[in-house]
């Protein structure tokens, strides 16, 4: 049965990844993201990691698929769907797509670690979210302070950038 | 040791960085105020070096007036200055110089004249920096702070196109100094390899014994680095471009002391601390010395501009500096050291006299001048004795240097004294050639019959130079009898026969004793 | 097992840079730049899973925050190039060519 | 004693400083001071003159001069025999040559500068007689060849004059690099440069090839500084300047530094029987070399140069074969005849307002009776004609040449001696005697006789020149100055018998000097064969004569033009500026030339720059897969 879900949760993300990249109407694009989002978290699920699906699930999707087609409302609808789709020699694009593929892949089977304690301490006396919360605040500390200023710092930057008075 | 127990030696070296400060507070306008803070800042700065040379004390080879402060204690770099036999006289020679050339920009130099006269002190401060220095690292940094002041002065106040020679002289220097530095770091690591010690200290530098291969390396690096700065003869090009757009004074001060760090180099680096290279190398390094000697006489004697007439002299007198240098005698080395100190005083005093027609005329072109003899007899009188200097006539400086170079060569090999014999006339036709095309023969230019002689200043700043002609010329005992024991410590440790190491087995095996020749 | 997941996010992460490199539109890029991202955070998630060690998931929240700001800024410039040029396709803007 | 001789050399110093220094206030008596300052040099030089003669050497040194460590050299100077000899005649020609100058330069607008560097001559001369070291006669050689490039181009408006000036001192410069390398030989093989310690030990330390090697290095130095055959060019053009100068100069002091060092340094040349030879022979050829040119020439001061060529030919002989107080008297009595003449040369010309060629003069002897009566005393003297002292001098080189078995010599020695009496009679003659060439000449010119101020030292040498030769009369078998002789060359024996006796050496070389003013006077006097017969007669060899062999022009363009060339065109365009320099340029260049290379990757394109990225991932993660895995 396990397998069967996690084929199913593959095809979705795939086939989502596919259709994003290769969809001609960017909005259609942006709901074959969304869909992909969707398989990840399912897998997230299957991985023992609830905490993380659900965040994927409202950061990736929601958010950033919401902000992405919150700005293409903004544009015009002639300028987003222009016939032309992909760069000049975008064959060569796909070879090395392919090549970047079959190097990953191949590290991905030669690679080995001892599955000795598979699926273990994912979770504090039954709770995963829990366990993130503790090992987080205890040991990750200084990094999530760092990710806050980023943060900030995306914010402010996205608000420079959009300022009316540049002079073009 | 340091007899005076006084940092007298950090204290000559920052005066004029001090100078420099107070100049660059005062205000661009009254030039006159500028520029006689400036003299009197170099004049205090020479004042306070005496001492110098009445506490040396000429029986021991060791450093003296040392000071030595950890600087980065890690690295194993430290604040490490002194001077020996070697070095004082360079050292008298930069303070005793500057005041010189900078009372000749008096009225040779009037735009920017704050700006002009920081960077003179900033290079005094650079250039005494580089002799005092004993500590690798210190001694590369200081060498990097002299070039950029040179480079400002000649790129700034510089003749039509000095922005093409100040930036060959600064591209040609530098890339022989990034030499050095690939060197000075190999020696760092090395050293630390043999001795287990990171140390930058020249005097132990000195004392480790190297292999071979790594030893030719290192002394390859550094005859580079050194041959482009003395300048030996495939290395000279750069010379008279930067002599010709050079103001007067960056020229004796480039020709005076500039030129003496290359032949300084050999002697702190290349001679003590890879001496069988040295003696491998010596007949290659005679060989070129001889070529510049008569290449740069030949050269010089069809110019048509007196600079680089002088320019190319000075690539054939520092040929027989090194020729001395590396014939590893005695006298030769002595006459090496005192030909650098005469090379300083009258091509010095040769770029001021042409200063001085320069701010007059204009023009250095030698077809421009003709029968100033009759116009301004006490210049043709200085100039007459300087360029006497330079032939070396006996009496003169340049006599007893030659002379002891030429005695030097011969004891290590007769040939090269036979050669070099021959060289000394050729630079008397290039130098009474142009005399006589400058100051002999009638006047025929017009523009020349305007002409005032030498005024009160100019006499200020040649009669010093004078007195040091005829004082090397006829009493040179002052200056040899001082640097008679470091000479003798430097030969011992060039011809001293360190047991070869060879590293291929164990690495860490401690070093077989150094036998050094007691001197 | 292991290698399934792995393969499903080696895919995504091709994929997305394929899709950064094909695509003319200044949009679809970004999107497939998430989709790539995306793929690196579920590899931290395998692993996590399979080393039996929680960081990888504290790792992907770092990661998520990341992505987000990144995207936010790569809107923004989105935003500046319709407003300027009027166009969203990257070959259009080369000002910094020879 | 010490003090008195160092003053001999300060004396003329102190009048150099004098007359240079304070030139502007000094001026109109620049000439008493430098004559006083020489006659007291003179006068005090009598005294260590005076010990030496009553037997023995006075030597002082003063202080260190170069301490090197292999050689300490000490400021010393020496009266020797040879060094009297030479201290007397340097000191009494020159007191007088000043006296002389004092007329003839009066006017003159570099009046003092001119005195003062005559008296920096004779010091730099005294320096270089006197010096008790090789190294101190180095220092005198090249302060010497200084001087007499600021003399000979004491007129340095005239362009001839200061080429003339600088041709002097580079040729110089060629002796001396020789004498310089003759000198690190003594110092490399002696350990020390002074005479005292030098000659002794001759014997021990050097091997014959050594000595000739050292012998032939010093005649190089002697050759440049002498003017023999090979650099003698600068001689002829050293007429540029002031007479006085030439007459001092170039006549009696400082051209006959070489005989003094071949003869100071006899002990080496006796080791080296091959240097003596060539020194012999150079002298031999030199003498007649210059006799022939002297023959056909027109202007009076080139005569007397061409002649002192000859002469100093004629003292190379005497200090090769080895006779070398012959060479010594003979440089005594030439310094008092040959320094009259150019006086008397110079008077000449003074009176004539410049003028030099010998064709436009005739029969001066009306207007100029003094100066006619001493250049016919002086060049009897000259051509060794009995009572005067060139008889004496020449007569005891040729004796000894044939003495020392050197025949071949001797002959050429006699043949000069005719030569030498026909073209001074000649020139004797055509400008003294005879009627006015150009008539009216002398009355517009307004020729008169020349001031009294230069005819008294032109007596003085006069009579110096008739009685000097009797210091060499054989009274009772031996010179008078006997010890002085073997103090000069110790180790050279004066041969007591006779191969040939005394009535045929004296015999020839007198007939020869009679033979050659008898023909003069038959030419220029009686006229019967004219010499412009004689001229076409032999045109070629005539021609060839009159411009001195062509080796003026031969120097000029075939050794110095191209010599400049190839500096110029050569070294300096091409190997400098082209190969250096454009190798250094070329370096810059390339790293132009690399940067626009890379720029081909800067398309402008984003994608392409992602193509960039993927690959070189690509690349990395397949290395990393191929090779750790």
């Amino acid at each position: 049965m396990a397998e069967f879900v996690f084929f199913v949760l593959a095809l979705v993300t795939i086939v989502g990844a596919l259709g994003t990249v290769i969809s001609r109407n960017a909005y259609a694009s942006a709901l074959w993201m969304v869909a992909a989002f969707l398989g990840v978290s399912g897998l997230f699920i299957m991985l023992n990691a609830p905490f993380i699906a659900m965040l994927q699930i409202i950061v990736y999707a929601g958010a950033i698929a919401v902000l992405i087609i919150f700005v293409m409302m903004l544009m015009d609808r002639r300028v987003l769907n222009n016939k032309e789709r992909f760069n000049p020699q975008y064959l060569w694009g796909v070879v090395l797509g392919v090549g970047l593929l079959a190097d990953l892949s191949a590290l991905a089977f030669k690679f080995r670690i001892n599955l000795s304690h598979i699926g273990e301490n994912l979770t504090l006396n039954g709770s995963n979210t829990k366990m993130i919360g503790d090992v987080l605040f205890k040991r990750y500390l200084f990094p999530f302070e760092i990710t806050a200023i980023i943060l900030l710092i995306a914010l402010i930057g996205a608000v420079v950038l959009t300022r009316k008075d540049i002079n073009t | 040791m340091n007899q005076l127990h006084f940092p007298i030696l950090s204290l000559i070296t920052y005066i004029p960085l001090v100078g420099a400060i107070l100049v660059s507070l005062m205000s661009e306008n009254n030039k006159k105020m500028i520029r006689f803070v400036t003299f009197s800042v170099l004049v205090i700065d020479f004042i306070v070096s005496l001492p110098l040379f009445f506490y040396f004390d000429p029986s021991t080879y060791h450093m003296q007036f040392v000071e030595r402060v950890p600087w980065i204690k890690s690295m194993g770099f430290q604040y490490y200055i002194g001077i020996d036999g070697i070095s004082l006289f360079l050292v008298l020679l930069t303070t005793f110089l500057t005041p010189i050339a900078q009372l000749s920009t008096w009225s040779a130099i009037d735009k920017k004249v704050k700006m002009f006269n920081i960077v003179i002190l900033l290079l005094q401060t650079g250039m005494l920096g580089v002799f005092i220095s004993l500590d690798i690292f210190l001694f590369y940094v200081f060498w990097e702070i002299q070039l950029i002041p040179m480079y400002l002065m000649i790129g700034i106040w510089g003749g039509p196109n000095r922005v093409f020679a100040t930036m060959k002289f600064f591209l040609y220097t530098f890339a022989g100094s990034v030499l050095m530095m690939i060197a000075i770091m190999a020696l760092y690591f090395l050293n630390h390899h043999f001795t287990g010690v990171y140390t930058t200290d020249m005097v132990q530098l000195m004392k480790t014994p190297l292999p071979l291969h790594l030893q030719m390396w290192m002394f390859i690096a550094f005859l580079l680095a050194f041959a482009i700065k003395v300048p030996m003869w495939p290395f000279h090009t750069w010379l008279p471009w930067a002599h010709v757009e050079a103001p007067t004074a960056g020229s004796v001060i480039l020709a005076g002391v500039l030129l003496k760090m290359g032949t300084y180099g050999f002697l702190r680096f290349n001679l003590p601390m890879f001496p069988q290279m040295t003696h491998e190398f010596a007949s290659f390094v005679v060989a070129l010395s001889i070529i510049g000697i008569f290449y740069g006489a030949f050269v010089a004697m069809v110019q048509p501009d007196i600079k680089k007439l002088v320019a190319y002299s000075s690539v054939s007198h520092l040929g027989y500096s090194m020729l001395g240098m590396f014939a590893l005698t005695q006298t030769g080395m002595e006459g090496s050291i005192l030909q650098m100190i005469n090379h300083g005083v009258s091509t010095g005093a040769l770029f001021l006299t042409v200063g001085i027609i320069y701010e007059r005329r204009h023009t250095r072109l030698i077809s421009e001048y003709g029968g100033l003899a009759s116009l301004i007899p006490v210049f043709a009188t200085f100039f007459m004795i300087f360029t006497l200097s330079s032939i070396a006539v006996p009496g003169t400086n340049g006599f007893v240097g030659e002379f002891m170079i030429l005695l030097g060569a011969f004891e290590s090999n007769h040939i090269y004294g036979i050669i070099v014999a021959f060289g000394g006339l050729f630079s008397a036709v290039y130098m009474l050639t142009m005399y006589k095309r400058v100051v002999f023969l009638k006047v025929t230019k017009p523009k020349n019959l305007g002409l005032k002689d030498m005024n009160k200043r100019e006499w200020a700043y040649m009669v010093p130079l004078l007195i040091f002609v005829f004082w090397i010329g006829i009493y040179p005992n002052t200056f040899l009898s001082k640097m008679r024991v470091s000479v003798e410590h430097l030969l011992n440790q060039v011809n001293r026969t360190t047991v070869n190491v060879n590293t291929q087995e164990s690495r860490l095996q401690p070093i077989t004793t150094v036998v050094v020749k007691k001197g | 097992m292991i290698v399934y997941y792995m393969i499903v996010a080696v895919l995504l992460f091709a994929i997305g840079a394929t899709g950064v490199m094909i695509r003319r539109n200044f949009i679809i890029v970004l999107m497939s730049l998430e989709i790539m991202l995306n793929g690196a955070g579920m590899l931290l998630i395998i692993m996590a899973y399979y080393l039996g060690n929680i960081s990888g998931q504290v790792m992907f929240i770092f990661v998520a925050a990341v992505a987000a700001s990144e995207t936010a800024i790569g809107l923004a410039i989105a935003v500046m190039m319709y407003k300027r040029k009027g166009s969203l396709d990257i070959n259009n803007f080369s000002m910094l060519k020879k | 004693m010490s003090g008195i001789l160092l003053f001999v050399i300060l004396a003329p110093l102190i009048g150099f400083l004098i007359n240079g220094l304070f030139g502007k206030w000094t001026k109109p008596y620049a000439g008493v001071i430098a004559s006083l300052a020489l006659a007291t040099s003179f006068i005090l030089g009598l005294f260590p003159i005076m010990s030496v003669l009553n037997g023995h050497i006075v030597e002082y040194s003063y202080f260190t001069w170069l301490p090197f460590k292999e050689v300490t050299v000490q400021f010393g100077l020496r009266v020797d025999a040879l060094s009297a000899v030479m201290l007397f005649v340097v000191t009494f020609v020159s007191t007088m040559i000043h006296i002389y100058s004092i007329g003839y330069m009066h006017g003159d607008k570099g009046y003092s500068r001119f005195f003062a560097y005559l008296n920096l001559f004779v010091t730099s001369m005294l320096i270089l007689v006197l010096g008790n070291s090789y190294l101190l006669m180095f220092v005198g050689w090249e302060g010497v060849g200084l001087c007499s490039y600021l003399l000979i181009g004491f007129w340095y408006e005239k362009d001839t004059a200061s080429d003339a000036g600088e041709k002097a001192f580079v040729v110089n410069r060629i002796g001396d690099a020789g004498f310089t390398i003759g000198v690190l030989y003594i110092i490399y093989y002696f350990g020390s440069a002074t005479y005292s310690n030098v000659f002794p030990r001759v014997e021990d330390v050097l091997s014959p090839a050594a000595a000739t090697i050292i012998g032939l290095a010093l005649f190089l130095g002697a050759v440049g500084k002498s003017a023999q055959f090979p650099l003698y060019i600068w001689l002829t053009d050293a007429m540029e300047g002031p007479t006085p100068v030439s007459s001092l100069i170039h006549a009696a002091t400082m051209v006959t530094a070489g005989v003094y060092m071949v003869a100071r340094s006899n002990a080496i040349f006796s080791m080296a029987p091959i240097a003596q030879e060539v020194v012999a022979s150079v002298g031999a050829f030199t003498a007649f070399y210059a006799a022939t040119m002297a023959l056909t020439h027109k202007d009076i001061k080139r005569i007397l140069a061409y002649s002192t060529l000859s002469q100093l030919g004629y003292m190379f002989i005497g200090v090769g074969i080895g006779a070398y107080w012959t060479g010594i008297f003979h440089l005594m009595t030439h310094a008092f005849f040959k320094g009259l003449l150019f006086l008397g040369a110079g008077a000449v010309m003074h009176s004539m307002r410049g003028l030099l060629s010998i064709d436009l003069m005739g029969g001066l002897r009306k207007k100029m009776p003094q100066t006619a009566a001493l250049m016919v005393i002086a060049s009897l003297a000259i051509s060794g004609i009995p009572p005067f002292a060139g008889f004496f001098s020449k007569d005891a080189i040729l004796g000894h040449a044939l003495e020392f078995g050197h025949p071949v010599i001797w002959v050429v020695g006699e043949v000069t001696a005719f030569m030498t009496a026909f073209y001074m009679f000649r020139f004797v003659f055509t400008v003294f005697y005879g009627e006015e060439k150009v008539p009216g000449l002398y009355h517009e010119l307004h020729t008169h006789e020349a001031p009294s101020v230069m005819t008294i030292p032109m007596w003085v040498l006069g009579i110096m020149s008739i009685i000097g030769g009797l210091v060499g009369l054989k009274i009772g078998g031996h010179i008078p100055f006997e010890h002085l002789v073997t103090q000069i060359a110790p180790n050279t024996e004066i041969p007591n018998e006779k191969h040939y006796s005394e009535l045929i050496l004296i015999g020839t070389s007198v007939t020869m000097g009679l033979l050659g003013i008898l023909s003069a006077w038959l030419v220029y006097i009686k006229k019967i064969v004219t010499a412009k017969s004689i001229a076409n007669t032999f045109k070629p060899i005539y021609t060839l004569l009159a411009n001195t062999y062509y080796v003026d022009e031969f120097v000029a363009y075939c050794i110095v033009k191209p010599f400049w060339w190839v500096s110029e065109h050569l070294l300096w365009k091409i190997v400098d500026v082209k190969i250096i320099d454009g190798g250094v340029d070329a370096a810059g260049w390339l790293a132009g030339r690399l940067g626009l290379l890379f720029r081909i990757f800067q398309t402008g394109f984003i994608n392409q720059y992602a193509y960039w990225v993927t690959l070189g991932f690509i690349i990395l993660s397949g290395w990393y897969i191929v090779k750790i895995i």
